[in-house]
This record gives C-alpha cells, structure tokens and sequence, in this order.
C-alpha cells in the first residue's frame, strides 16, 4: 500500500487558493521527509548502517514542513529540532546531509563527529543543536541579533522548535523571554505531542494550553491542529510575516501526537490506544493528501508520482553514501579549538 | 543467586532502598511507568505505588527540590537521563546541594544517579563523565563503581549517607557486566585492589578497570605482573591504598576516561608524586580520553578513549623506564 | 523626625475591621524591619562593623510582611529573598539572627561562613537561600513534596520570593512550573521593584505585567500595590488561603520601588527623578502608618511607642551581637561533609 | 601614561576592541548606563551607543546568544556579574560554545568574563575560581591574568581569538594592582617568568602570583631564589617553560587558589612529573584553598586561601627536603 492509497478527505474545496503554492510545497516536503524516515528507520531495524540513535518525526511533518516552507536557505536562520526533518527538507537541507550524517561517513557536515538530528550548517544560518533541550533558542536569537546589529537583517527571520517536555527547561525560557526583550523576528514551534519520551503532559506543565505561555513572555500565541497541513501553512504564514514585520518573536502551538516511539528503540506501548485513535492521533500526511485532492490541487496520480520520485531520492543518496568513507581516526585532526598554535598535545 | 548485570544491581539497590526506607522516593525523567531510559527503574513505580515520580525536563528544579525534600528528612535518589544532561543542573549540585551542609549545619542526604561514559554511537552529549568537574567542589560524595557489586552496596550506602552523593553509573557496563552476586559490602572511601601485581600499578575507576585488566592480562604473557587498583570513589580518593601498591611496584599509570585537563588521573598522580616520590622508580604516567568533545562514529570514539590497546602501550612504555 | 511624623493619609476608614489584626502585626514587622535596616545601613556607612556587603528592603516592607504574617515559624516552610527583612521578621526570625549573621560572629546561624541574606535555619522550615536568583523555589517546593510524600504536610504552606529580575532565571521558571505540576501549596512573591540592580524591567521582560505569566504556568495569579498596606494584606491572606485549600501555587506580583541602591554601595543614581516621585515610590511604611491612624486601628502616639521599642530592640542586640566572639581559624571545622569518616585531609 | 589599574586596563582593552572592530559588542548585566557592578565598562555605554547591552538575569541565554551571535561572524564580550554565575550558564559554556568549532568547523570568537577569586566578607558565591573547571572541558581557552598588562593584552587577544575564552579577571586585583602602562604583549600560551631564582619553582597564576612573589621575597631574606612563573593560561598550559624553570631549581610548588580536588595545580604536578620526573630533587607540592566553601567571614577567609605566610611555609618544607 503506498501512502496515496490511504488518503482520506475533509476539507471544503475552496477560498484557500492562496494557500494552493505553499500547501503543495509543504506537502512535497512532508512525502519526501516520510519517505526518507521510513528508510532510516527500517536501516536502523536492519541493524549495521545506522551509527547511534534514529529519532523521527512521523505525524510531525505538516507542523515541521509548514514552517520550514518559510525559511530561505542561506537567508533566514533555522535551529530544528528532534522531529524536524520535513522543516530541514523545505528549509533547502539536501537528503544526501541527512544520510551522510545518520551513516556517519565523513563526508557529511559532520564528519562523524556528531550524528543524526544535531546536524546542521552554522556557517549558512542552519544551527546544529546540541542535545541539551532549549538550549538552542538563545543561539538562534544572538544570531538575528548580530545580524541587526550589523544592519545585516533586512527582512530575515528566525525560527526554531521545542516539544512540550522542552518547555520545561529554564534555557527555553531564558532564550525566549531574551528574544521577546529584544523583539527579535524569531518564530518558535511548539509541537506538543503529548509525550515527552514516556511523560504524559500533565506532568510536564499545568496551565491549560502551552499557547497560554506567549502573554506572560509579551510575544504572538497562535494555536493550530498539527495534524492539518492547510491550517498549519496558514498559521504560520500569519506568523512569518508578524515576526518580519517587526512584531517580536511568534510562538506557533500545534497540537499532535507523535506517531511511533521516542526513538525507533522505543515502542511507545506507554501510549493509551485511546490517544493513538483520538483526533491528534491522525497521520498528518494522509490528511495533507486528501486536503489536495479534494481542494483539486493534486491528483491521486500525482501524489504517487511525488511518492515516486522521493523514494528515488532517497534510494539514490542511499546508495551514493553508502560508498563513501566512514572516518578515520588517524587521519582526524583531533582539534578541539580552531586556533592551531594554541592546541596542545593530546597525550600529555 | 542467578547471573545479575551492573544495571540490575542498581534496580536491585533502589529497590531495596525503598522497601527499607520510607523516607527514600525516585524522582527523574521517564522513571515511573516507562522505567526510566534505561530500565534502572523498571517495575519499580508499580512495586512503590507513589514513591516513584517522573519529572519534568527541569533538572535544575529536579536537584533543587531535592535538596528542599532532604531538608525534610527524605532520601531522594534523583535519576538524570544522562550525565551529560547534569550540566543543567550543574548550579544547583555545587552550589545548593554541596554548600548546605557546612553553611547551615542541615545535612543533605541526596544521591544523583549520572548515567555516564561512552559507549558507541552516543556522541559528544550522551557520553560524558563528569566525575572530575563534580568532585573539584567541596561538599560531594563522587562515587564510580566498576563492579556489579559495587554497584550495589555503594548506591545503598549513598542513600545512607547523609550527604549528597554523585553515583557515577557507567553505561558500557549495564548489560555486559554480570556477577553471581553482590558478594561482600566494602566500605565507601576505600579502593580495591582488584588484581595485584609488583612490576606496576594501574590505578582506575569506572569501565576503565576492565580496559585495565585486560591491559594487565596482555602484559602478563609478557612476563609481567600489574597491579590493578580500583578507585571505587575518586572523591574521598584512597590515597593509603595507592600509595601503598605503588611501594610495591615502583611504577604508576593512572587512567581514566574522562577528559585529560586536570580530573581524578591528575589528582592521583599529583597526589603520589606530592607524598610518595621516592617510592617511585619511574615517571607517574597517565592516560585520558583526547582533549576533543566525544565523537559520535565508533571509529572515532574507539580511538577517543582509552583501550586495551592504548593502556598496554602505556604500560609497556612505563615498564621499558 | 521620627517615622510617624511623616504619615499620609488615604483610606476609607471602614470596611476592613477584619484585617486590622494582620494589619498591625504586619506593620509592627515592617517597623521593626526599617529600624533594624536603617541601622545596618548605618554601620556599613561607618565601617569596620558590618562583614560583606547591606542588602535592604526599604520601600518592599508592605509587601514582604504582608506575605511573612502568614507563615508560622516551626510549622510552614519560608524560603525569603533579598528584601525580605520584614517577611523575615513577621515569619518569626529573631533580630538576633540578623544581626549576628551582619557582624559575621560565629554565634549566628550562618557562624560567620555566609552572610547577611543567606541566612535561615533549614531545619525549622527557614531555607538559606544561596546567590543564585531563583535557585531558592524549587529548593521550597521540595520541601513541601517531602512533606506530602510523608503525611506530614497537613495545613502547612511554603512561601518564596522573587524580584522582577529573578524571573529571568531559568531557575525560577523550571522551580515554579515543578510546584505548578506538582500542585503544591506555595505562595510566590514577585517583588517588582522596577529594578534588577540598574536594570529597568523593559530590559528584563516584554510583556505587561508578570501577573501574566501566572496562566502560563496554571497557577493563580494576583496583582498588588505593593505599597500600600491594606491591599497587601488582603491579597496575600487570599493567596495563602488559596495555597493552603489546595489550589496549587499562587503568584503575587507587587508593584512597588525599591527606595534605595541595590545595596548599600549604590545611590542608585540611575533610577529617575520620576520615578521616584511616582506612585511607587510611596514609602509604604509612612503609607501604612496613615493608613492605621486612619482607620483608627492606631494612635500616632502607639506608632511612637512601637518605633520606639524598635529601637531598643535593635540596640539591644547590637550590643549583645558586638560582645560576641568571631570565628577563629583554629577552630574551625574546614569539613564540608557531615560524614566526618569521608573527610580527606585538607592540604594534600 | 599615567597609573593604571588592572580594571582599567580591562575597560580600556574592552574600549580598544569596539574601537577597532565593529563585530565586537558587551553584553552583561548592568553593564550599560550603570557601567557594570565593578565599572569595568563604564562609560562604553556612552562611548559607543547601541554595542554596550544590559542582559536579564539568564545567564544561560546570554551565552547561548553570544554564540549565537560569533556564528554570524560578531565577536562578543560577555560579562558575568561574578564567575560564580556562570554556573547557570555552564551548559551553554562546555556543551554549546566550546564544541561548536569541532561539531561544525564554524570559529566560536566569544570571549567570557569572569570577575573571580576571593574578595574578604564576599563569602561563598561572590568568591570562586572557575578556571579548573572549564579547563577540563575541550575547546576552551583559559585565561588567568596577573598583571596589569596581562589584563590588557590578553582581553585585547581574547576577542580576536576565533574560540570561546574564558578571561578569569581576579577582583582582588581589581583596584590595588596598578602598572605605568601596559608593557609588551606576550602571546597567549606562554608562560613568564616573574622573578627569576635558582632554588625552588613555584608555579602559580592570577591573584596567587602576588602572594608567591611575596613569599619569595621572604624566603630571600633566608638566602634562597625562588623562581616563580606566571602561567597566565591555564589551558592552554606552558609545560615547557615550567620545565625549563624545574630543570634549573630542581623543586616546584604549584599555588593555586581554587578548591584543591583535581584542577590547575594537579594539572602542573601531574605533567611534570610525567614529562620530567629526573629533573625533581624533591616531591613537588602544591597549595590550594581548603576543600570547603569560601568563608565570609575575613578571619575564616584569610586561613582558606593561599597567602604569603603559608605558602612561605611550604615554600621551607620544599626546601628543607
Ligand atoms: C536538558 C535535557 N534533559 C533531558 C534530555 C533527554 N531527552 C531527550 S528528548 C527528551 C524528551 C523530549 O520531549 P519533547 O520536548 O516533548 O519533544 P518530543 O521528543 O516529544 O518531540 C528527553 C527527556 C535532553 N535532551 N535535554
Ligand atoms: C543567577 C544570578 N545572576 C546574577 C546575580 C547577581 N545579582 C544579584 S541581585 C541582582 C539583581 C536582582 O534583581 P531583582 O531580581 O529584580 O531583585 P531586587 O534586587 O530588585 O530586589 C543581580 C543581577 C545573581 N544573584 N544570580
Ligand atoms: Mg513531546
Ligand atoms: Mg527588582
């Protein structure tokens, strides 16, 4: 069964013409990045391809993709996170860094020194996080703040995502409450999936909806069904253009539910059914391509030719990274700082 | 008792510490139902109905608070999902937990379980042993069992220690590291000698005693007698003990995985060379981790830490003096 | 001019018969507080006296001892800030306390090894805060878990503060969404005094008012003047009402000045003319004063005899503290674990 | 030039670094209007509007930011209000600042100041030395100045630097140490001798310099030259000038005056006891602060740091050996 054959449909079929280039847009992304996680996460189930961890985003890529359509490669600054991998596909992210980074061959951005989500191109305004949640917030601010200190910014912006278990940590909210000082043209993606690895929401906050939040920090609060693409590219456009319009930082809820474990080690039987066949429950994708259908933006034919031509992608940068080197520890300079004559010997 | 692993001996001691004390509760992320990232918890939210509690991603909050139940007597076991992640809680471990006691006379009777040390595929913020930056504070306990039984018996003594304690848990040795049992308790603050010898001395702590042994087993078919001293705590450090191996070997490697700056291998080696210098017939060496984060592709990390390999190098070159 | 000399008048001088009890005890406190503080601050001025630096809450005793009359020494957990002498006061601290700790002797709770606000008592309930802003909240709050843990909670309540500064900390956000999560029975203070040491709050957050952030975070939220008394009295005796009847943590955001320096170091040059002439620079004590002669709940001439015995109390002290003996060197412990057993030499 | 402080040398390396280089901005708490709570950058506020910024009290972010800001190719300078602070931001220091390079070859120029060490009265918040604990972490630099010119030049290289810096500027040296001017820049990574002798190293750094100066001018007046050497870095660490400085005197002492597990003396021991154990003629020592918190009070604070009297005091029991 392809992904086409599931499609269900929902949505009237007009006034959203204006919607018609992003939504198609987005949802190219969100087969592609689909397409791409179902491989990594059946390489990873094989056993032997996969360095470390494979942590998808599946049921997050309507969120993930409706946001990263916003972001100009090598413009605007991006700092994805976990489930992000439909943003870091719109936002321009080549297949070939996401599988040269999850093989862990030294070729990719990082060169086998880091792996799988905390890839990244600082240097093009595409952050590589560090594991430590939230912590990446204030990076992405200090750099649209350096941008406008320059007079560099213009109309670039900044966007970056945190999940509900996110939110609890102090650095979420000393990055956020420091953007909103500041009024920088950041968006924040809050994607509440209702888990937190094993960790239900209820003990993760007690306010009714993470979206309650945007007041107490002086900055935009919007809420969308992440499970619907259309709404999810419509709020966030109204979001990107507050945030390049000078209204400070936009903090963008969606409400989902991550469809599969925490990582693919994890089999997220901790999950009631009851949640898994609720409405956040829904596969964003299979929404997104009855939405096209019915509002005739895309034939059934089509969808499947799209389905087609990502499975190809990704089969061919599988291929190609599959023969390229793995890293070799004696030719690795083993240099922590970028100023050589400062290093020391390692074996002292 | 039937084969039992590092990890289940740490399940087993927090069971025990719960059933024997009602003022102990777990508090960490993931720990209840789901039985932690691990399963060092695992069934132990169902067997201590309310004592088990998952946290939210604060672990600033999660060791400040703590510090606030041990104030009231209680003996929480706080679970970081990784050591690394500790860092968020680095402010309140040094400053909160390590200053209560000597500023107010109020003991403190928190242990923080760092799940630490490499292990393949984990990369730069899964990897980490933090052991050295903790016990440069005044105030902490810095426990690192190396065996399942010390996993054992140290991590029930922690609960029983009225100070807080960083329970340094390495990760390479949850599954793999089996034992019949916990054999016997030895107290806190001493090391081991965990394989004696007379031509040098290894000291060590953590999973670096097996690399350590098997180092000392490869230089036997050399013709050549290492000592192996397992630190068990690097802070208190035994000083009697290593320095009485190394009265008996002449020679000094110390190894450690954590980063090569300064840390436990420094402190061993200043503190021989400080007291001990005649005993020594040859220069005190060490052997670290590389001074660069820990990389995440097996080729690199394999090459970032000490081995058998590394360490026998090490050995033949502190023999050869 | 003594104190009362300086009373205003403004309240209705009906309606609020039953809180003339919390009001007085309170303004004794915030009495007894000042006096106390206007000695400090006179010794450090003179030198030689005082070890380390003054810290004081002149301008904040409304608002500190409004919170302090309703925790019970002994029985409810107090985790007091920077400005908080009057809290600490109404809480039950003895001025002997502060004063021992101010002139360092080894006496004091602190025995000379911390200093002037990092005093308390844990064990009675009476936490030491440490420097860190914002540290001190979850430190409160497990407290009180430890005593729900145990049963042994009952109608016992905890108490914080913080200033405007201190939300910033990741500290105090990760604290305060733990006790919301955990429903416990604490009472925040927020002191906003306008200022973080020279830092005016539109450099420290962006939205209206920090009473926002309270639905944030799903805890009750109340809004003060926090100079004025009366208000202060009413409010706080809701919240800890609130916080006792469990409803999970509440917030109190007082808007006040702080009318002096940071410390006693700093003429506060920085803070405007205007400022101080507004609203919030009432001094709340000579507010408080008009209001008790107004409502007929105290004479000028019992305003006179409190001062009075404020004095003498305060005198009484620093003569008894300046005869006690300082910490010496060769006595000293230099143990920092209580388990004498793992102690290691000092001078390795 | 006329007589200049070690904080002034730190504002005017700061006025320098604006001057010249429009990537470089301050961001600090009360740095701005208020010039800084010890005035290190008073005026620049004023001298050069829209680069000197007051932070929220979120340490955390305020580095995150910082390295936001040096990947967009800015050079910041950020201000802790004290080194103890920076405890709050220590993730954001050794997780994300010092791997970014090695993650993603993109230079870090960010430079941390640290107000540090021990002041009387400023008890156990307002008093610490940090350089031994990010030391430990790879790719930082260190930076420990003594001097007035050290303080200068090494801010000045600091913000050219592409890697995180860690500037640990004593505060007790803050307004007594003063200089004529600001002499000649020596690299970064060099050690220096401050006073030249033939009988015993002492090896130290930051405010201890001054301490050990004196204490070797004691030991004068006893007929015996004590070398001592400035490390002014401790990471990275001029082993080859402490050698060369041991292999004269034949003895070292190493003074240091953070806590006294692991860290910057341990790490001198350590090396040269490793690198060049035959050119010891005695155990080398070390003094550090006592293994508590930093007292408050003056009396209690005078016996937990190094000073002149006790380090002349195991300055004898070296030589005596
Ligand atoms: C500071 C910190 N603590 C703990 C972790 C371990 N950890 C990694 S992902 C995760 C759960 C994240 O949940 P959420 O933010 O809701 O994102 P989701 O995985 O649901 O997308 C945890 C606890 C971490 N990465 N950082
Ligand atoms: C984490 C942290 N950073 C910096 C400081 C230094 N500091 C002490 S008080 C203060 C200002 C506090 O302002 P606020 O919270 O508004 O309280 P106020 O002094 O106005 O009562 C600062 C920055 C600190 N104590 N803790
Ligand atoms: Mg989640
Ligand atoms: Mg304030």
């Amino acid at each position: 069964m392809t992904l086409s054959d599931k499609i269900v449909t929902s949505m009237p079929s007009q006034g959203f013409e204006d919607l018609r280039h992003d939504f198609l847009k987005a949802l190219r992304c969100m087969i592609l990045s689909r397409t791409l996680e179902d491989k990594l996460g059946s390489l990873y189930r094989a056993g032997g391809r996969i360095v470390g961890g494979v942590y998808l985003g599946r049921g997050q890529e309507a969120f993930s993709a409706a946001a990263g359509i916003h972001l100009r490669w090598g413009r605007d600054i991006y700092g994805p996170l976990i489930r992000d991998q439909a943003g870091r596909i719109a936002f321009g992210e080549p297949v070939l860094d996401a599988m040269r980074t999850y093989l862990g061959v030294s070729t990719g951005p990082m060169r086998g020194r880091d792996g799988n989500i905390h890839r990244g191109r600082p240097q093009v305004g595409y952050m590589a996080m560090i594991s430590h949640l939230g912590s990446l917030l204030a990076v992405v601010g200090g750099a649209l703040f350096a941008r406008r200190l320059r007079g560099t910014l213009g109309d670039s912006v900044g966007a970056t995502s945190i999940g509900d278990g996110g939110t609890s940590t102090g650095a979420f909210h000393e990055g956020l409450n420091f953007a909103a000082v500041e009024k920088l043209p950041l968006v924040v993606s809050v994607a509440n999936n209702q888990f937190a690895y094993s960790t239900p929401t209820h003990r993760q906050y007690a306010c009714e909806d993470l979206v309650d939040r945007a007041r107490g920090y002086g900055v935009g609060g919007h809420q969308v069904d992440g499970t619907d693409l259309l709404a999810c590219v419509q709020v966030f456009r109204t979001a990107f253009q507050r945030a390049r319009a000078g209204e400070g930082p936009q903090m963008v809820v969606g409400r989902l539910l991550r469809l599969g474990g925490h990582g693919e080690h994890d089999d997220a039987s901790y999950v009631p059914d009851l949640q898994k066949h609720s409405h956040e429950g829904r596969d964003c994708l299979v929404v997104a391509q009855g939405q096209a259908v019915d509002l005739g933006w895309a034939t059934p034919q089509e969808l499947r030719q799209w389905e087609k031509e990502a499975r190809k992608e990704v089969d061919q940068a599988l291929a190609q990274v599959s023969k390229e080197p793995v890293p070799d520890p004696y030719r690795e300079s083993w240099q922590a700082l970028s100023t050589t004559a400062l290093m020391e010997g390692q074996e002292r | 008792m039937s084969s039992i692993t590092y990890l289940e001996a740490i399940r087993e001691a927090q069971y025990e510490a719960l059933r024997d004390n009602p003022e102990v509760f777990l508090y960490g992320q993931d720990i209840g139902t789901f039985g932690g990232a691990f399963k060092a918890t695992k069934n132990l939210g169902r067997e201590f109905p309310g004592r088990v509690f998952d946290a939210p991603i604060s672990e600033d909050a999660m060791i400040g608070m703590a510090v606030g139940a041990a104030v009231e007597g209680a003996r929480p076991i706080v679970e970081m999902q990784f050591a690394d992640f500790s860092s968020v809680g680095f402010n309140q471990i040094v400053n909160q937990a390590a200053t209560l006691y000597w500023r107010t006379n109020t003991p403190c009777p928190v242990t923080i379980r760092l799940p630490s040390g490499g292990t393949a595929g984990s990369g730069p913020f899964h990897s980490q042993s933090m052991e050295s930056i903790y016990a440069h504070y005044p105030g902490l306990v810095i426990l690192t069992p190396a065996t399942v039984e010390d996993a054992y018996w140290m991590l029930l003594d922690s609960v029983k220690l009225d100070d807080p304690v960083i329970y340094c848990e390495h990760k390479f040795l949850y599954y793999h590291l089996k034992a019949d049992g916990f054999g016997q308790r030895m107290p806190i603050g001493k090391a081991r000698i965990a394989r004696p010898g007379r031509d040098a001395t290894i000291v060590t702590y953590s999973a670096m005693l097996h690399e350590s042994l098997r180092a000392a087993e490869e230089l036997r078919l050399d013709g050549y007698e290492v000592e192996v001293v397992d630190l068990r705590s690097v802070k208190p450090m035994d000083t009697d003990t290593i320095l009485a191996s190394v009265a008996r070997t002449g020679r000094l490697l110390v190894v450690g995985e954590s980063f090569p700056w300064g840390g436990a291998t420094a402190e061993v080696i200043a503190r021989v060379s400080s007291e001990a210098f005649h005993l020594l017939d040859a220069p005190p060496l060490r052997l670290n981790s590389k001074d660069t984060p820990i990389p995440y592709h097996p080729n690199l990390w394999k090459a970032h830490r000490p081995t058998t390999a590394s360490i026998s190098a090490e050995l033949r070159k502190l023999l050869r003096y």
